[in-house]
């Protein structure tokens, strides 16, 4: 490895020179840290002083830039010099813009920015990417309903090769059945004919897809580039080499027979959509009772959705679905009489369209609970909007606008033990938050059932955290981000369709499209040796030093992408092209034998004891450890606001509080830290951790270092966590401000001076 | 290719807000070049206006900030800000691009310190609030702002204040002679990212906006409600600043209607369900009336509907209401029928909210595209051109199906930019 | 199918009477797109007086209550003002609509006493024998239309007003005006009375 | 306009009666801004908002249709009406004329009868909209010789003469449905002040008011109540309907609600005829209100 060679480079800009001395940051630069090469500029960003930098980097002068000058948010692009790791200060935002000019404080806080930057520099390295073992670029989709079909077109047209598995002997899925579908094309009116034949017909000319029916997968392991799929068609076991897999299982009905309570069973015209659609794809819409032609109908919709005791979210298409059979119905049949009978009528979008469609063409829409369906097909019904019970009786035909159930695990195939599908993740009807109230608003909880089956796990994974992907809620598979919602918790795996949640055709097929792209862009980000979102193109990775493993475990089973695996002897494996690098192995280990090239528990302590403890009481020292991605951009915010910050406080970015080891902690307590805040994003039902767990995990950590204050004799109040996002910026003086007092009020650290 | 005009790989991505910053960060991580032109002085569009999403109450800024650290420095990503096309000649493979510049005054030395902020006297009205107060003729467009760089109102170009401004600026970061410009680029495709605009709340008479102070539109509540907003996120009625207790919302404000937005905007219900929870947030006192239609919390969204559906201090009322007029004390009054009850009502509140409806952003909109007659652009199911929508320029979509649509639409750009390529990625 | 008489609806959400509004209605083919919102009845100016307002009353006429439809108060409380024209989101005609009903009320004998059937009966006298309205015989005749004592009370209490309107030189004291063409117009009247007959016979 | 503009003229059974003030000062004030009336020949009643009841809605459309024969018998020109309920049944029956060809035919038909035909051709406009889209505000603000400096007017503008044409491509979008500005417009190019007044469309009971006044008084009380809380002078209108209503129950509701209003409710052509210097009694039909419009008339004496 090269010898590091690290150049400070001071930037007088923006406030810098007006609020500290230059002089004395060059001095701890020079003196302190005996660094060879110190330039300052006045406008560092410029022509000029970018000019200087790579003229330095180039000339092999320097291969650590370390910029002290405005926060590592901006100018990122300016300051980068090929061949050179880069590394900030932030004395604009966090110093220049927050602290009084020329106080002495001020000064001491720049200085000490400028040690953390410096102690960063010392004990980094630039990173190597992950390049081992074989690599593939051809991409698994699993299910050939609408969206499979849809994927693996996609990713073919794109020039990537596909391997398409059905687990039944026909491709096409659901969508083989309607007879027709919902409109796309404007006027939006009218049903459209089904063109799924097309789509197979395309599928199975494509070169460049191989289509595998009546054909399962049995086990899947590996990552991205480099997954090992072993299939089950026949008799047959084969093993592919898959660099990325687009799931797309799609959906079932909800079983009709639970639906006792709406007529279901009572009598055999009382139909599911589903039964209703083979009708009208025979163009023979007669009552299984008697062969009389149905000419009375009534749609039930909500038949299952929306219900705290079947399906607790709306299924989304039932009412689209009923509208386009309604609409037909009265096409064929001029002399019908179709009733529909809604609580909520939901045709989002230019679905509205068809939903006038249909009032015009004849269809009435009822709004009201129905309270039971006889078995001679008298619907009981409270009519909302007439005020009064009604009876709906001489109907010929009922039908059960039946919801969707994702399809997130597979059903039992012979051979295999069904496993338990793991608990949701979150509980989509925590109360809201409501100002004065401790607890909660009191919300009625629906009766916990297990709306989902447990059946085999659809990949199988031969991961520590098994081989189920994750569930989200009401069995619907993990998709948690509003603005990624493609990213899944087992990387180089994307969902679409239905079993990301309730959605037509239409909207399965987009999301199939982007599935594919996700998958695409998994396999080239492999190939290469970069992270995945969200620290896309990192190449830095988790080395573990297996010598001094422990075999604790504790870094396989907190990693929240299940990257790491465990060797047959115990050791943790790590599946470089599975990590998204956000260091909660780190975190995790207890004798800090995991690092990465550029960030490790020794750089974080290194920086932590970089920062000089003054022994006065009136000047104490708090250390803010913020996530990067959320709490340290706030106090950006806030820098930006100008807002005046606590001079007493040194924050030191990192990755995620996942990373964070409680080693550094001790550390910075043992050193004289008067207290630590941890700050990270929110965590619980509506978390917000890019990585998942982060904070969550710093929160659990922290809880068991009461112990380790206890035996260095401190009070609990000196480590604490927050929860701060990025629009807390104009919260964050206070917050400061309030810990600041709790640290008076409770006195400096008595380990102080020894440190 | 023996005989072909050069093809380019490049993609175009028009409009920089939430679809088109995904179409961009997604289209260059899978390995291609792109041009991202938003038309204003910085990307974010719509989202970076949002206090927060439904249903995680979590805040735009977050993503944003993922996306910003992606694009920054990211060597296949140019962004042009100020930017519009202003011509597409051509075809998929090969489009010929005229995009438009306005000036910004403001050159890339700025390093956003503030100092022509200061130096500046003008106010101007503050578009990112929806101008719902005022900032400086010098301004950054926001604290999140990409690129961290100001703007110069035109109102002061050519005044003794704008040289003042110029001579504020240590880094010589203002120029005043900066004149509109145009430039061409060759692209592959072109994915078409546009957005939409509130509906105008005064197009909607009866409700009174615009006349009655205290009747604003679900986009400005979002601003009231952000910390960063006129009222640093305190959610206080504009007349006289009075504590916003008693609040209704109108939804489909324009929507669902013939004589405005005949489409339903999908989202308004569910922003208005947002806002039902910022103000119990803030108020513990807070009492909210929702006038509805039909509630459309479609798919898993039910959930949140659930919940602020459980707070017994939300009401919900099946009924459009048919007008507001300005009543004692700067309280505005909702009339109409509740048409479950059918009982006509005249209901006064602190402040009433109307959820209006998107519509789909006027944008230049080539012949290879097909409109509806909404705006929308309409999806060519058989992928033949080189242009694809996304987001809400393709409908009325949330975030999260804008960015679905924005990762779609860039594999059909990459479809259309390789098409006839060997096969890709093969060891 | 249309029908002489409307046909009333066996049981709720018959749809017999419904279609024949549909068809026979002036707009009321657009009762099919409503959505039930209630723009429509809370914007009426006297709404209260309404028993159930135009939204309901078209969920009733769907529910085939015409005897409910027909006796309803709603068609006779309609000022004529249109602001639920303008602001019906699916564009419902919806005081053309309730003319169109009530017009078939006081054709099936549903409204004999409503003062808005006397008024018109009053009024189109006018229009039938001179052409043009003349407003002190046309109040007259509403006023006697609630027989001689009735009509003298109510001539007495508006005699301030009628006053008031002569010395303004705005209550016409002579013969009625009339147009010269009032022959012609019982002609077209009679015509047009004579389609819209033959059109119920057909059906 | 630069020479006179000629329009077929339909007054209604109003200008005859109720509202003949309403007729004297429009055709004193037309020639001034450039208009000519020719009155359609032994016009009929348009059914006005009663008639259909007990006609029926083919007898109602085609009695409409007679007036329109008749003036397409003198020529092409455009339809004038100040009457807001001629103006509605009219134009409404114009439109269907137009447009549907089932109407079209019906109302010939009946026509024959009297061996008239109509298909169509004419359009029928609304006085207001031909001062806001044929005459403009400059012509009006150039006419006006004696500016109503100081009169506080409460421009109330009623239903039917806006809604539900005013804002459609047939009825020349001149103006919106809830708050139109045309009628503030006119009092403030005559030189008065159009003081703020919200009830502008609120509705005065119509025909309701005629015969059932009980069930409306409220609501005329309401649009007395705030032209008084604005300290209005006169208020103005260019409704037939609402003038009388809003003028002759003031007595009624006085009594009924223990006020005390006594507002002059004015047409809009009554004040241009003032301002534009005309004379009192001849031009601006002063002597037809019922409540004298003291202000109006003093300002009239000063131009004298």
């Amino acid at each position: 490895m090269q010898a590091k060679k690290a150049g400070v480079y001071l930037c007088g800009g923006c406030g810098i020179a007006e609020a500290v001395s230059l002089d004395a940051l060059e001095a701890v630069a020079v003196k302190e840290f005996k660094v060879a090469h110190c330039r300052r500029h006045e406008f560092l960003c410029g022509e000029d002083g970018v000019r200087a930098i790579r003229g330095d980097v180039a000339a092999g002068t320097v291969n650590q830039v370390v910029v002290a000058a405005c926060s590592p948010r901006v100018n990122a692009d300016r300051f980068q010099a090929e061949g050179a790791q880069v590394f900030r200060a932030n004395l604009r935002e966090q110093v220049a813009w927050t602290q009084p000019p020329g106080a002495e404080n001020t000064a001491i806080l720049a200085a000490d920015y400028l040690r953390i930057a410096i102690a960063e520099a010392q004990k980094s390295s630039p990173p190597t990417a992950h390049h081992e073992g074989p690599h593939s670029a051809r991409i698994l989709v699993v299910g050939a309903g609408i969206s499979g079909l849809t994927a693996a077109r996609a990713a073919a047209r794109a020039g990537y090769h596909v391997l398409l598995v059905e687990q039944s002997g026909e491709i096409g899925g659901h969508a083989r059945r309607w007879s027709k579908r919902m409109p796309q094309k404007p006027p939006y009116q009218a049903p459209q004919d089904n063109d799924i034949d097309r789509l197979i017909a395309m599928v199975e000319a494509d070169p460049r897809i191989e289509v595998r029916r009546n054909c399962r997968v049995v086990k899947t392991a590996g990552g991205p580039g480099q997954f090992t799929v072993t299939l089950r068609q026949d008799a047959d076991e084969p093993e592919c080499l898959i660099g990325a897999i687009v799931l797309a299982t799609g959906w079932r009905p909800y079983d009709p027979e639970k639906l006792g309570h709406l007529g279901y069973g009572a009598s055999p015209d009382v139909v599911t959509s589903l039964a209703l659609e083979d009708m009208l794809a025979a163009r023979s819409l007669k009552r299984k009772s008697d062969g009389r032609p149905a000419r009375t109908i009534a749609f039930v919709q909500c038949a299952g959705s929306r219900d705290p005791n079947h399906l607790p979210y709306c299924s989304s298409v039932c009412c689209g679905v009923s509208i386009k059979q309604a609409l037909q119905i009265r096409e064929a049949d001029p002399d019908s009489s179709v009733y529909v009978i809604y609580e909520e009528l939901r045709t989002p979008g230019v679905a509205e369209e068809f939903y006038r469609a249909a009032q015009r063409a004849g269809v009435i829409f009822i709004k009201g609970g129905v309270k039971r369906v006889g078995a001679d097909l008298t619907v009981t019904m409270d009519d909302a909007l007439l005020g009064e019970e009604i009876a709906l009786a001489g109907l010929d035909l009922i039908v059960l606008a039946t919801g969707m159930v994702p399809n997130a695990a597979g059903i039992a195939g012979a051979g295999e033990e069904p496993s338990p599908l793991p608990e949701a993740d979150i509980d989509p009807l925590a109360p809201i938050a409501v100002a004065g109230c401790t607890g909660a608003v009191p919300a009625p909880r629906p009766p916990a059932t297990q709306i989902i089956v447990a059946g085999t796990p659809l990949l199988n994974l031969q991961y520590r955290q098994g081989p189920h992907l994750p569930i989200l809620a009401d069995g619907f598979a993990d998709s948690h981000f509003i603005c990624f919602p493609y990213e899944t918790r087992r990387s180089g795996i994307y969902t679409c369709g239905p079993l990301r949640r309730p959605m037509d055709m239409a909207e399965a097929a987009e999301d199939a499209t982007g599935a594919a792209l996700k998958a695409i862009q998994a396999i080239r980000n492999a190939a290469e040796g970069r992270g995945l979102h969200p620290r896309a193109g990192d190449l830095s990775y988790p080395k573990i030093g297996l010598n001094t493993c422990t075999k604790c475990r504790r870094c396989t089973v907190e990693c929240p992408f299940g990257a790491i695996d465990e060797t047959p002897d115990g050791f943790p494996i790590v599946n470089p092209t599975r990590c998204r690098r956000c260091g909660t192995c780190m975190g995790a280990c207890p004798v800090r034998t995991i690092s990465f090239d550029n960030y490790s528990v020794e750089m974080l302590t290194a920086m932590i004891k970089a920062v000089e403890i003054p022994e006065e009481d009136d000047k104490p020292r708090v250390l803010v450890l913020a996530c990067q991605s959320d709490a340290y951009p706030a106090f950006d915010m806030a820098g930006i606001a100008r807002s005046p910050m606590n001079a007493f406080v040194r924050t030191i970015a990192v990755r995620c509080l996942g990373s964070v080891n409680l080693l550094c902690i001790s550390e910075a307590l043992s050193c004289g830290y008067d207290g630590i805040l941890l700050m990270g994003c929110k965590s619980g039902d509506d978390y917000q951790c890019h990585f998942v767990k982060g904070s969550a995990i710093a929160q659990e950590r922290l809880s068991k270092v009461g112990e380790t204050l206890k035996s260095m004799a401190l009070e609990s109040e000196r480590v604490q966590s927050v929860e701060v996002s990025i629009a807390d910026g104009g919260r964050l003086p206070k917050i400061l401000d309030d810990y600041l007092a709790v640290i008076e009020r409770i006195g400096p650290s008595p380990l102080k001076g020894f440190g | 290719m023996v005989g072909q005009a050069a093809q380019s790989q490049t993609i175009l991505v028009v409009g920089g807000g939430i679809a088109g910053i995904t179409a961009a960060v997604e289209a260059a991580e899978t390995g291609y070049e792109v041009v991202l032109v938003e038309q204003g002085p910085s990307l974010g569009g719509r989202v970076a206006q949002l206090n927060r999403y439904f249903p995680k109450l979590c805040h735009p800024t977050c993503g944003l900030e993922i996306h910003y650290q992606r694009l920054r420095g990211h060597p296949k990503i140019k962004v042009f800000t100020l930017a519009t096309v202003a011509a597409v000649a051509g075809a998929r493979g090969r489009y010929r691009v005229t995009v438009a510049t306005s000036p910004r005054y403001v050159n890339a030395r700025c390093t956003a310190c503030g100092d022509c902020a200061r130096a500046s006297t003008t106010r101007v009205p503050n578009a990112f609030n929806y101008g719902l107060d005022t900032v400086p003729a010098a301004y950054l467009p926001h604290p999140m702002a990409y690129p961290m760089r100001y703007v110069l109102a035109p109102e002061v170009i050519g005044t003794p204040e704008a040289e003042a401004i110029r001579a504020a600026c240590k880094y010589g970061a203002i120029d005043l002679d900066e004149e509109p410009a145009t430039f061409e680029i060759v692209v592959g495709a072109i994915i078409w990212a546009t957005g939409w605009k509130p509906y105008a709340g005064e197009k909607l008479e009866s409700y009174g906006y615009g006349r009655i102070a205290n009747v604003i539109t679900n986009v400005e509540m979002e601003r009231l409600a952000a910390p960063g907003g006129p009222t640093q996120g305190r959610i206080l009625r504009p007349s006289d600043g009075k504590e916003a207790k008693r609040v209704a919302f109108l939804q489909c404000a324009g929507s669902r209607d013939y004589n405005h937005l005949p489409y339903c905007s999908r989202i308004c219900c569910l922003a208005s369900l947002k806002h039902a929870a910022y103000l119990r947030e803030q108020y513990a006192d807070a009492w909210i009336d929702i006038y509805y239609i039909d509630i459309r919390a479609h798919d898993k969204l039910e959930s949140f509907y659930r919940r602020i559906k459980a707070d017994p201090q939300v009401r919900f009322v099946k009924s459009k209401p048919a007008s507001i007029t300005a009543g004692d004390r700067g309280d505005p009054v909702v009339h109409g029928e509740d048409t479950l009850t059918r009982e006509l009502y005249d209901c006064a509140y602190d402040l009433v909210v109307l959820a209006t409806g998107m519509e789909p952003s006027a944008a230049l909109a080539p012949a290879e595209l097909t409109v509806d007659e909404y705006g929308f652009i309409v999806a060519d199911l058989h992928d033949s051109g080189g242009m694809f929508a996304a987001g809400v320029a393709a409908g009325p979509l949330d975030v999260s199906m804008s960015v679905q649509s924005a990762t779609a639409a860039v594999l059909k750009a990459i479809q259309a930019v390789s098409a006839g390529e060997a096969d890709a990625g093969q060891a | 199918m249309s029908a002489a008489i409307a046909p009333a609806g066996g049981s709720k959400y018959d749809l017999s009477f419904a279609r024949w509004v549909y068809q026979n209605i002036d707009g009321g083919d657009r009762i099919s797109l409503c959505m039930q919102c209630g723009m429509c009845s809370g914007s009426c100016p006297i709404g209260t007086a309404m028993d159930h307002g135009p939204r309901k009353l078209f969920m009733l006429i769907r529910a085939g209550m015409k005897e409910a439809v027909l006796t309803s108060d709603t068609i006779w409380n309609c000022t004529q003002c249109y602001n639920c024209v303008v602001r019906c989101p699916r564009q419902i005609p919806v005081t053309n609509i309730l003319q169109g009903l009530a017009t078939v009320a006081v054709r099936e004998g549903y409204a004999p006493q409503q003062p808005t059937a006397k008024f018109s009966k009053a009024f189109w006298l006018s229009v039938k024998r001179f052409g043009r309205t003349d407003e002190r015989l046309v109040t007259a005749l509403y006023y006697f239309s609630y027989g001689l004592k009735e009509g003298v009370r109510r001539g007495l209490d508006n005699l301030p007003i009628a006053w008031r309107m002569v010395k303004a030189k705005r209550m016409h004291l002579g013969l009625p005006h009339r147009a010269k063409g009032a022959a012609d117009l019982r002609a077209i009247i009679a015509k047009a009375e004579e389609i819209e007959a033959r059109e119920r016979a057909e059906g | 306009m630069s020479e006179a503009k000629k329009f077929t003229y339909y007054p209604g059974c109003s200008s005859q009666a109720s509202a003949v003030h309403l007729d004297q000062s429009l055709r004193a004030i037309a020639p001034r801004l450039g208009i000519e009336l020719e009155e359609i020949e032994d016009w009929n009643c348009c059914g006005a908002s009663v008639g259909f009841v007990e006609g029926g809605t083919l007898p109602q459309t085609a009695i409409s249709g007679r007036n329109l024969a008749k003036a397409r018998q003198q020529g092409t020109s455009d339809i004038l009406t100040p009457c807001a309920a001629c103006y509605l049944n009219t134009h409404g029956v114009n439109e269907k004329i137009k447009n549907d060809v089932r109407t079209r035919q019906r109302v010939n038909e009946a026509l024959e009868a009297a061996d008239l035909k109509y298909d169509g051709d004419l359009n029928v406009r609304h006085a207001c909209e031909v001062l806001v889209n044929e005459v403009g505000l400059d012509k009006i603000k150039e006419e006006v010789t004696n500016p109503l400096t100081g009169l506080k007017v409460a421009g109330y503008v009623g239903c039917q003469t806006v809604r539900p044409f005013a804002a459609t491509v047939s009825g020349g979008q001149y103006d919106s449905y809830d708050q139109p500005k045309f009628l503030d417009d006119f009092v403030a190019a005559c030189g008065a002040e159009a003081v703020p007044y919200d009830p502008k469309t609120s509705c005065c009971g119509g025909s309701v008011s005629v015969y059932s006044p009980d069930k409306t008084l409220h609501l005329i009380k309401s649009i007395l109540q705030a032209a008084a809380d604005a300290g209005a002078d006169v208020i103005a209108t260019p409704c037939p309907l609402c003038q009388q209503n809003v003028e002759m129950y003031q007595d009624a509701i006085n009594k009924k609600f223990g006020t005390s209003f006594d507002i002059p409710v004015v047409f809009y052509s009554q004040l241009m005829a003032v301002a534009f210097g005309m004379d009192a009694d001849k031009d601006a039909a002063l002597g037809h209100n019922m409540i004298e419009p003291v202000k109006l008339v003093e300002l009239a004496k000063k131009a004298t």
